[in-house]
């Protein structure tokens, strides 16, 4: 989904808030949300592509000024009520408190037909796809051309596996783009490395 | 919200959701609050940016090390007896030189090798930093105090499938023959995800 | 600016808050807000693309859980003390608070050289192009092919108006597009019209 | 917020700060508060939909005033005494048919033909409508109470120059030989936008 979470070349954000060293954690329910979704996971009450998906649900304005581990809880009691281990009731009653969750899930979809095998150096375009559901596609690369610069071991495709439908594994090509394809006179001279699946790209000719 | 035809009330403060969620576990006997013990351990204890300088300065005193951390990643940081998660099937270690620098990202939500080079600080994880370093790496590398000379080349790595990324700073000068513990000490985890760069000692 | 403001095609939000015959004031505060940039307006302290590119430049948490006639009042406020009127501290000592202005504006441009002019049923390409400051290019029709089926009379052109760059007007046109060309097998079936300044285009052959 | 080296306190609500920017203009003889009055008063009473309404009641009732609305609203509306703000140099009337519905939105910040269809309500302005309009007409008037037959086309006009456009809705059946004054009474602002139709009295 085209959704508030594909920040990449978005402007108007202002200067990172940066610290040297600066710590990952800041408070104790930080740390006990984190392990929370972690344990879900290990216990496959869900998988990472459902639970990233579920933060991309949530409404934006909410995911926008929440916290990055308030938008952990939100996917994980999201999660945990759409698979029915707990009604949102019960976790409201307990908060005693509204509880604001993800709005529900598009379906997915498959792997792409007729997907192509690519090389070292090969020159790649990236599809025009966009779907209702999870994808781990940046919408700054797309219809985009780039180079293959690497080759990851088959991973389960995020657009299915977020979603329960049936797919095959398939590898993930580091593509090397140039900034200025990206964002035509609008972005600074840069190499930019996104990791694709297959099924997102075309052969560029 | 979606949920406009709710009755509107008090939102749950975050650590009573938190206290929520974990009860509601607990009590179904999916022991959430072990759960809470242990990994919360390892967040804080285990998967620390002390592993991956371990990594990097063993690369800087071991040539063969360095190649094979250059060639497979994740099994060479096995041999320092560092795990990564099975999801994270592909460790790319990215190796800077006086004329390029590597910076990772996760534009699409915040990912990192967090086994090897710990939890991602907040600023990481910020919308600013999400938006911007993709499209404007230089003016924000140098915001965050990290001026590059302009013959240096800049690749922003965004980690948007579940292959990780390290970046292997250059060894600092004046730090020849030290040993690894001492090399260790110096690289932090900033220098890993490639927004800094270690100066002489 | 790839900037906050530019919803046109944006998933995850939820379900328009319709009712019918609602009104478009309020509360007191809201026609006031309204009636003092316009005043602004009529007294020439600033423009229309002035004060639309103001409230473009708010932080975007701000943006999005502001109110419309906040983000208005935003957007007098930024441009007041731009223009020099009024000081944010006196604001603030007024306001008894702190006053949430937009961020400093990045360089406006002016027209396109070369602009071609077009006719009814002439095809046109949406160019590229993106730029640090303000423009009424929504970024889903960005390189995308449509028909000129419109002409207005000429306009200040918005990426030099809201910026005080010297241009000359030109025309917009009203170009129509199909929703299956901007959104690829994502988008209901549609005819979308939109206003495209000569600028902005390019004979697609 | 972009200035995160200001000192935080608390921020003044909306009416303390159209307060204190009425309050400092006024100071400068701008004569806001004079402005508030006078604009607040067209805002509320002037630029109301029943000028539309009187629009489209003629153009029902007189076919030579609809074919010189459709094509030029600008001077068309004129005839009835309507103005329109300088910057508006342009109406487009939208004529919809049993086989076209037209509707207007503004996806990058809320404009309409304020002075002749009324300011626009909330949820022409939310991000919600602004979002989806374009990409999911169909639905999106679904839910607003408009199931449009499969047979029809939907074209959405997105206000992003200046260019002002109200949709002509069809005349309901049944009121063939009413007065003109009888006819407006029925058109309503959200028929001029194109969320709703028109239906038998």
């Amino acid at each position: 989904m085209d959704g508030i979470h594909d920040l990449g070349g978005r402007q108007g954000f202002g200067k990172v808030r940066y610290t040297q060293g600066a710590t990952a954690f800041h408070a104790a329910w930080e740390v006990r949300a984190n392990s929370l979704y972690a344990h879900a996971v290990r216990l496959r009450i869900f998988n990472m592509d459902e639970y990233r998906h579920a933060i991309e649900r949530m409404d934006p304005r909410h995911y926008l000024t929440a916290s990055y581990y308030e938008r952990s809880l939100t996917s994980l009691a999201t999660l945990l009520v759409e698979k029915g281990v707990v009604t949102r009731e019960e976790l409201e009653r307990r908060a005693g408190g509204d509880f604001p969750l993800a709005a529900p899930s598009a379906p997915g979809r498959t792997n792409a037909e007729g997907r192509a095998r690519f090389r070292l150096g090969d020159r790649v375009r990236v599809t025009q796809d966009s779907v209702p559901g999870h994808m781990r596609l940046p919408g700054y690369i797309r219809g985009k051309t780039g180079v293959v610069v690497g080759e990851s071991p088959a991973y389960p495709f995020p657009d299915a596996h977020a979603h329960g439908v049936q797919s095959e594994d398939e590898p993930t090509y580091d593509v090397r783009f140039r900034s200025g394809d990206l964002w035509p006179n609008s972005a600074e001279p840069a190499l930019i490395h996104v990791g694709v699946f297959q099924s997102y790209l075309e052969p560029a000719g | 919200m979606p949920d406009t035809d709710r009755v509107i009330q008090r939102t749950a403060s975050v650590e009573e959701r938190v206290d929520a969620v974990q009860a509601a576990l607990d009590e179904r006997g999916l022991k959430a609050s072990e759960a809470v013990e242990e990994l919360g351990h390892l967040a804080q204890e285990t998967w620390i940016p002390e592993n991956g300088a371990r990594v990097i300065a063993r690369a800087w005193i071991d040539p063969e090390f360095r190649k094979r951390l250059l060639a497979n990643g994740r099994e060479a940081v096995a041999e320092l007896g560092l795990a990564m998660p099975k999801h994270h099937r592909h460790l790319v270690v990215l190796e800077n030189t006086a004329q390029v620098q590597n910076v990772i990202c996760c534009t699409l939500c915040s990912c990192t090798a967090f086994t090897i080079i710990g939890l991602p600080p907040d600023w990481y994880k910020d919308v600013e930093y999400r938006s911007r370093v993709v499209r404007e790496s230089r003016t924000v590398l140098r915001e965050m105090g990290l001026d590059l000379p302009p013959q240096v080349e800049i690749r922003v790595w965004d980690t948007t499938a579940d292959t990780r990324y390290m970046v292997l700073p250059e060894q600092p000068r004046g730090t020849g023959g030290w040993s690894e513990d001492k090399l260790a000490a110096l690289v932090t985890r900033d220098s890993m995800i490639g927004v800094a760069r270690l100066g002489a000692p």
